[in-house]
């Protein structure tokens, strides 16, 4: 297997960089992870995760989508899109790489988001397995093993070297472009490195938690449920779970006027706040437990209903860390399940 | 879609000679929303109004622009022009390219671009103006005039015969002023008694006028039509409806060496006083700095005196609260402290006197029984020296920057009188300028030198010492001679600058009208309101506005009595429409609004809605009464929520205007 | 921001005046015929005290480089009080554009009345060229709002 | 403690002098506890906690309770209860529905603290002496407690219950804190460095609105920056003006009224110290104005309600600290 | 009328002299009136014309004492002594125009002369 020592991954990080915009997760002050743009001498963070999803990269918070330029009554309508430039998102988690797809189901079908398409197309996901999961991941509930993450490429790390095995043409080209820095060796280790990490997954508290009772065919008992009352009662209507989410892919589309004309753009938007998917005549949701009804419905039964029972969520667990009054996805799962 | 219409005026030469107004009508002419742009010689001339009125019907405007002079100048005459053509006045704004453009710049590029962006903010602004109806409010039919001279006297007597309730506050014991202390009045040389006393009587007898004397304005709340004003009656110790005016309490009184005020300090009165003979109302009042009962408690000579019981050692300051629809200041005016000028000697020698202090001691009731002695020795003097404009036309550092306008005349009135009265008194008059504008006036002067051989010297007194031999040595220029005069003299009158009395600047404040840095009223036009202040409702009458002489006073007097009269006569008013309200959807009722209102415009109601879940709530909203409320908005910053708004003046126009200029 | 081609730096200054005093005291300089610079651009509002945060920051986002808020003098209000919440509010507010860093020359809160006509230019005068020294509003400018 | 709590809850549950409790619900973990509405003595034997992570503030959900129909039992810690007063102040609260009792409250816990630690895999956290065991799937660790508690209860100004109808333990007193030390050090930073700082720290937010919405002292029925019609409605920090604007105004919006409880800085995902902003304000109304404490008591006025005609001019910013 | 001359009077005096309201109280005060061929407010009114070569050729310069009595009492801040002062320097500035010699210095010596207001003279009036 092609690996490269971990004491060498710098020169890795800048022959990259030298070619396309290399994006790694590194530390903060705060000792958050974040990702931010290489830069030679940066160091990856070993944390388990990045306070923000990985999604930001193909679907990113704020984009302009077009703008119209106004001088005295005339108005002008700009094409504002651009051909992306070719990145790598460096050891994104296997909860985040699977996100990914999940967007990518609603993002590349029809009618397909040009915006989004542009820049998964340009973008090379290199994700890495796990070995330090934590209390509040629950990955294993939506089928995804964490030892062996999805992504144009895989990575692994048995404290010495990380491993590199490509799974699509963009991951072959790009392991590739990077094999002179790399060299075969034995990967044998890995092995122990993945029945530890499993084991430990299963000491998890959140490891027995069961998907089973949801999906697609329960809609009306659910969407009925009386528990909603209590579950929603403490919600105070933020936005902090669903812009933490790696598959929550709501958005809005709002003008600003800059005065000398118009910039259309879109941002995230979140199904939690007062006036989301607000038309002409009103609100379809109106009160919070409606409204957060909306998120753990359309994540727990919609989206399997219209995805082959496919769940939008991924087990991260970063909304059970920051939400404000930690109501998460996991309380409602267990409070809703049929058992 | 907004229609708008644009309309650039030249001013003559004022505005297009450094902006290029034809460059200014077409550039606004291709914003959004306008319909039609154009420009005209005076936009304020009648057939200026026309071209907007017919625009306005041809066009079908929903909204004007004119960029023009100061929207203080002619804001009104735009929005009546438009409301005669059938367009809600407050669909008008005006962008101030006069005084706020072509006069402070000369570049004309620069100029006229900034005209346009003052331009542009306008229209930004008028696309989200709405069209306002101005509300109604009661007036009380009854007026408060502050200050009882010749001023507050025949404002009082005016609105009185008009049929209106009047009531004067007067602060001194006795109604009259400044005008009760002179002697003689310029130019006609009539006694100032005899025409002042006639109507100080008429005032405490007409059942319409109610005389506060010796009382005080604390307390000023409310608006045009609604005032609501405290007034202090401070204890006179005697009381009012009791006392006869006999005067024997003045006589018996053992504190003999009182100051006496009315005569300048010239002489003395005793504790328990009336001004002068005729004063209004003719009440005696205890002055409680020197009485030995209210200060010691051993005396009371003067209630054992009374035959009638009118004293009263235990009265208090009463405060009394009344309503009123009008209020008329005439707070007049005091000659300044001499202290800054040592040079003239006035500290140091009794026989340097003010003009006021002259008349005094010339006036038949003065501490002379009318006849001119030198207050040291009391002797005749022979030789008098006038010197002018002592304070008055200074650089601010050393006085007084305005003309007293009074002093010319004064000071020839008394030139004459002495002359006449003393033919063997050398009389001399240092002057820098003679102003005698008025009728009959430079007439009085001219005869003043040619037939009272009074010297009038063109210079300025530079230093009056005192000598040993009890003369002055007065040292002066006399500028066309070109030489320096010194003149022995028995006596130096000095024609001091006179200033706004100093209850005006607090009263001011309570009022909320605006004083000019001399702490003269400011009148809400200098020369198309000059009666009126700013603030609706209240009227200048007299010298509290600038110098003025006795008819000059008169004169303002009757005006401001006339503007009252017609703001009386209504049975309500129009209320400005420009005021805040609050959206009860979003309203918190947090109180926050209510308690930075000065006018305590905001109430709250706990009042039903249905809340955007479709459940009803109670919920506590603010509500503004549009006719207290004056539009200033505090309350708009003061709430979070930004429920509430000020009409006119809206958030989102003011946004837009910043927008525009910042594009 | 005005920028012409090789001239020095044309800062914009939006100055909010009150109805009462200042706005009629930028009348009476125009009056006189005092000048002072065009970078200034005066907006009217009935007192100091509807001069809204928001838009002092609105302002700044849209492209001035210093704001000026103008107001009678403490006590000469035309209603009564209104200057006085101005004072409170603003100096609050320029504290905490102080503390996050924004030049503080970039705001100011001036008593003008409407007799000070001179001092009105002159503050003017004065207030253009410390904002001119500044350079233009970088820290709490909006790029979108940038004329391309 | 906790049992303290729930029997009185279940006492006045039983006598009919509340008919709800509002206290905290115990969670998966030891430490993500919620907010939470009790109507039985089950429920409250069930999930009733209270524990060293119950730093919620739960005075704002009265807004809403105390419009219900019937008295509502809310158990308030020191902090809380300025809360709720001042929301009593603004008549956002019906007082008269609501029975305080005042409980003991810090020092809270901080999960993130032990987190950030590198401790993970948490199955259960003891305090001993002031050491916390915290048991993980990695083996046993072990921390300082202090290393441990929550900001907000770091720099706890007042351990004194303002409002109350019942305490449970003893009042404790105003302290004096070192609250204002972080806003001072901004301050003797220079501009340039100041800016920096919040640069750093704001260009962080992703406009969750956590702060906003947690804050008790904003509880507009519709917050400026929801509203299109107030013209500077925005949902996303798109740029650095919009991140400034919002917290600035925010800030603005609650200067003076806010009581310093350290919800905002608490709930923010992305750690930023926003309580300095209102420091900020704190300590400028205290040193230019008088010491002010909002929600001490229902009825003083708010320092930017009042005036007095000698306070210092806005130049004052011009002529202290550094530049 | 010399401009430059006035323009140079003016700037090193800094008074505005048409602050002058003409009342010739300065004249009033001056107590060197009589020993003066052009007195203060003729001082202030022909800087104000640009009539300087008179005064600077006159012997009233050196008459003024510099008393101030006239700054000290002109209502008008105009300051005709600092007026004086700068036709004097103008005056003095003039090359080769010595206005006090040596020689003469014996003559003026007086026991109640202190020794060093001859030095100041000196330095004054000579170039």
């Amino acid at each position: 297997m092609l690996r490269i020592a971990i004491d060498k991954i710098d020169s890795l990080f800048d022959a990259i960089a030298e070619k396309q915009t290399l994006y790694i997760p590194v530390d903060r002050e705060d000792g958050a992870a974040e990702y931010k743009k290489y830069e030679s001498g940066m160091k990856m963070s070993n944390s388990l995760n990045t306070l923000r999803s990985a999604k930001d990269f193909f679907f990113p918070q704020t984009e302009n989508l077009v703008e119209f330029k106004m001088e005295g009554k005339q108005i002008e309508v700009k094409d504002i899109r651009e051909e992306s430039e070719d990145f790598v998102i460096f050891g994104v988690r296997a909860c985040d790489a699977r996100s990914f797809s999940i967007l990518d189901k609603v993002y590349l079908v029809d009618p397909v988001d040009s915006f989004y398409k542009n820049r998964r197309d340009h973008g090379v996901v290199v994700s890495m397995a796990c070995t330090r999961p934590a209390e509040t991941c629950f990955c294993s509930a939506f089928g995804i093993d964490p030892t062996a993450p999805e992504g144009d490429v895989s990575c692994w790390n048995d404290g010495s070297y990380i491993y590199f095995e490509a799974n699509t043409e963009k991951g072959k080209a790009f392991v590739d472009s990077i094999s002179s820095l790399l060299e075969d060796g034995d990967a044998s280790s890995l092995e122990n490195v993945k029945a530890e990490t499993k084991r430990i997954l299963s000491l998890l508290p959140l490891s027995n938690l069961s998907t089973d009772s949801f999906g697609g065919d329960k809609l009306n008992e659910y969407f009925n449920s009386e528990k909603w009352a209590e579950l929603s009662e403490s919600c105070i209507g933020c936005g902090t779970c669903t812009f933490v989410c790696p598959t929550c892919q709501c958005y809005d589309i709002k003008d600003f006027n800059t005065g000398n004309g118009i910039k259309r753009f879109r941002c995230w938007d979140s199904c939690m706040y007062s006036d989301f998917t607000k038309m002409a005549h009103g609100n379809p949701r109106i009160s919070q437990l409606e409204r957060f009804r909306q998120r753990f419905m359309h994540k727990l039964v919609y989206f399997p209903a219209n995805n082959n029972g496919e769940f939008g969520c991924v087990g991260c667990g970063r909304c059970l860390s920051k939400c404000p009054i930690s109501m998460n996805i996991v309380k409602v799962m267990k409070a809703l399940e049929v058992k | 879609m907004q229609r708008i219409g644009v309309f650039v005026c030249h001013c003559g030469t004022n505005i297009a000679a450094t902006v290029d107004v034809k460059a200014v009508a077409e550039a606004l002419g291709h914003e959004p929303g306008v319909v039609i742009s154009r420009e005209y010689q005076y936009m304020c001339s009648e057939s200026g109004q026309n071209l907007v009125k017919d625009a306005i019907k041809e066009h079908n405007l929903s909204g004007v622009v004119i960029c023009s002079c100061s929207p203080r100048m002619h804001e009104n005459t735009f929005r009546k022009a438009a409301a005669a053509a059938g367009l809600n006045p407050y669909l008008v704004e005006i962008a101030n390219i006069r005084e706020q453009c072509s006069w402070i710049h000369k570049d004309i590029a620069t100029a006229t671009e900034k005209a346009v962006i003052l331009g542009r903010a306008a229209i930004a602004k008028v696309h989200l103006n709405a069209p306002l109806t101005a509300g109604e409010s009661p007036v009380v039919k009854r007026a408060l005039v502050i200050g009882g001279g010749i001023a507050g006297i025949q404002t009082a007597l005016d609105i009185a015969e008009a049929g209106f309730e009047v009531d004067i506050v007067e602060k001194e014991p006795t109604i009259g002023g400044k005008m009760a202390q002179i002697d003689k009045t310029f130019p006609t040389l009539d006694c100032a008694a005899c025409i002042l006393t006639p109507k100080m009587v008429e005032c405490s007898q007409n059942e319409k006028i109610h005389i506060h004397s010796f009382s005080e304005v604390t307390d000023v709340k409310g608006f045009v039509g609604n005032f609501s004003v405290t007034i202090k009656k401070k204890a006179r110790y005697v009381d009012e409806t009791k006392c006869t005016g006999c005067g024997l309490c003045t006589e018996k009184c053992p504190m003999k060496n009182v100051p006496n005020e009315f005569n300048m300090g010239l002489d003395n009165r005793r504790a328990v006083y009336i001004p002068f003979a005729q004063a209004v109302p003719k009440v005696a009042t205890i002055d409680p700095n020197y009485c030995m009962m209210l200060k010691t408690g051993k005396c009371g000579v003067c209630s054992k005196v009374c035959s009638v019981g009118a004293i009263d050692y235990k009265q208090q300051d009463k405060f009394i609260e009344e309503k009123y629809g009008a209020i008329v200041v005439a707070t007049g005016f005091n000659p300044i402290k001499l202290d800054k000028y040592e040079e003239f000697a006035y500290s140091q020698s009794p026989d340097v006197v003010t003009s006021l202090e002259l008349e005094r001691l010339m006036n038949a009731a003065g501490p002379n029984g009318g006849t001119l002695l030198r207050p040291s020795d009391k002797t005749h003097p022979h030789t008098i020296v006038f010197v002018q404009c002592v304070g008055s036309r200074c650089d601010d550092s050393k006085g007084k920057p305005y003309c007293s306008k009074i002093c010319c005349m004064y000071t020839a009135k008394h030139a004459m009188l002495i002359r006449e009265k003393y033919p063997d008194t050398e009389v001399y008059v240092f002057y820098i300028d003679v102003r005698t504008p008025g009728k009959n006036f430079d007439e009085f002067y001219r005869r003043a030198v040619e037939q009272y051989n009074v010297h009038y010297v063109k210079g300025m007194v530079g230093k009056v010492t005192p000598k040993s031999d009890g003369k002055l040595d007065v040292q002066a220029s006399d500028l066309l001679a070109n030489e320096q005069l010194h003149i022995d003299a028995d006596m130096v009158v000095l024609a001091a600058a006179i200033e706004p009395d100093k209850t005006a600047r607090p009263l001011a404040t309570m009022l909320t009208t605006q004083m000019d840095t001399n702490d003269f009223f400011t009148e809400a036009h200098p020369k198309l309101r000059p009666v009126e202040s700013a603030t609706a409702g209240i009227f200048l009458s007299g010298a509290c506005q600038g110098p003025k002489d006795i008819p000059e006073t008169v004169a303002q007097a009757s005006a401001a009595a006339a503007k009252a009269i017609g703001l009386l006569c209504k049975n309500s008013i129009t209320c400005n429409p420009c005021v805040a309200h609050s959206n009860e959807l979003m309203c918190n009722g947090c109180s926050s609004c209510e308690k930075v209102c000065p006018y305590g415009a905001i109430t709250y109601q706990d009042k039903e809605f249905r809340m955007p879940d479709r459940t009803t709530a109670i919920r506590r909203v603010a509500s503004v009464n549009p006719a207290v409320c004056q539009g200033c908005g505090a309350c708009t910053v003061a709430c979070p929520s930004g429920a509430m708004d000020l009409n006119g003046f809206s958030n989102s126009q003011i946004m837009a205007e910043v927008d525009a200029i910042c594009k | 921001m005005q920028v012409n081609d090789n001239k020095e730096f044309q800062p914009l200054i939006v100055a909010f005046c009150c109805n009462w005093c200042s706005y009629a005291g930028a009348d009476l300089s125009g009056t006189n015929r005092l000048n002072y610079p065009t970078n200034v651009k005066i907006i009217r509002v009935p007192c100091s005290c509807r001069v809204n945060p928001m838009f002092i920051l609105r302002a700044f986002q849209r492209g001035a480089d210093g704001v000026i808020l103008c107001g009678c003098h403490p006590g000469d209000c035309h209603y009564t009080s209104g200057n006085y919440f101005t004072r409170r509010r603003m100096t609050l507010l320029f504290s905490m554009l102080d503390f996050l860093g924004i030049e503080r020359d970039r705001t100011r809160v001036e008593w003008v009345s409407a007799a000070e006509g001179a001092k009105f230019a002159a503050t003017m005068n004065e207030f253009t060229e410390a904002v001119k020294k500044l350079g233009p509003n970088r820290r709490l400018e909006d790029l979108r709002c940038k004329k391309q | 403690m906790q049992e303290a709590m729930i029997n009185k809850a279940k006492q006045l549950l039983a006598d009919g002098t509340v008919n709800r409790v509002i206290g905290w619900k115990k969670g998966e973990f030891v430490y993500d506890i919620t907010p939470a509405i009790f109507e039985t003595a089950e429920e409250l034997d069930a999930d009733f906690v209270y524990n060293e992570f119950t730093a919620a503030n739960v005075s704002k959900y009265l807004v809403k309770e105390s419009k219900k129909e019937g008295k509502i039992l809310a158990f308030l810690k020191p902090c809380d209860t300025y809360s709720l007063n001042q929301l009593t102040k603004e008549h956002r609260v019906n007082r008269d529905n609501i029975y305080v009792v005042g409980i003991p409250g810090g020092p809270k816990l901080d999960a993130e603290k032990i987190k950030a630690k590198g401790i993970t895999g948490i199955t259960g956290i003891k305090n001993e002496n002031y050491t916390l065991k915290i048991e993980t799937v990695y083996g046993e660790q072990t921390m300082p407690f202090y290393e441990a508690i929550s900001d907000k209860c770091a720099s706890c100004k007042s351990k004194k219950h303002v409002t109350y109808d019942e305490l449970i333990g003893e009042d404790g007193d105003v302290l004096e804190s070192n609250r204002f030390d972080m806003v001072e050090k901004l301050e003797n930073m220079t501009a340039q460095e100041r800016y920096d700082f919040w640069r750093a720290e704001l260009s962080k937010c992703i406009r969750c609105n956590a702060c906003r919405n947690v804050c008790p002292a904003c509880t507009c029925e519709k917050c400026v920056f929801d509203n299109p019609e107030s013209g500077v409605e925005n949902k996303a920090a798109s740029n650095s003006f919009e991140e400034n604007m919002f917290h600035i105004i925010r800030a603005f919006h609650v200067a003076g009224r806010c009581t310093d409880c350290g919800e905002c800085s608490r709930v923010c995902p992305q750690n930023i110290p926003l309580h300095l902003l209102n420091r900020k304000f704190i300590k400028d109304i205290n040193s230019l104005y008088g010491e002010y404490q909002a929600g001490e008591d229902t009825t003083t006025k708010a320092p930017l309600n009042a005036y007095t005609t000698d306070d210092c001019e806005a130049s004052i910013v011009h002529e202290r600290g550094v530049e | 009328m010399n401009k430059n001359l006035q323009e140079q009077v003016i700037r090193t005096s800094g008074v505005n002299v048409l602050k002058c309201m003409r009342c010739g109280k300065c004249s009033g005060t001056c107590p060197s009136y009589d020993e003066m061929e052009y007195h203060p407010h003729q001082f202030v009114y022909m800087v104000e014309k640009g009539d300087i070569e008179k005064l600077m050729n006159s012997k009233s310069l050196y008459k003024c004492l510099t008393c101030f009595a006239c700054v000290e009492r002109c209502p008008r801040n105009v300051e005709p002594a600092k007026v004086v002062e700068a036709v004097r320097l103008a005056a003095v500035r003039q090359q080769g125009n010595n206005h006090l010699i040596p020689d003469q210095i014996p003559d003026m010596l007086d026991d109640d002369l202190p020794q060093q207001a001859i030095v100041t003279a000196f330095r004054k009036y000579t170039k």
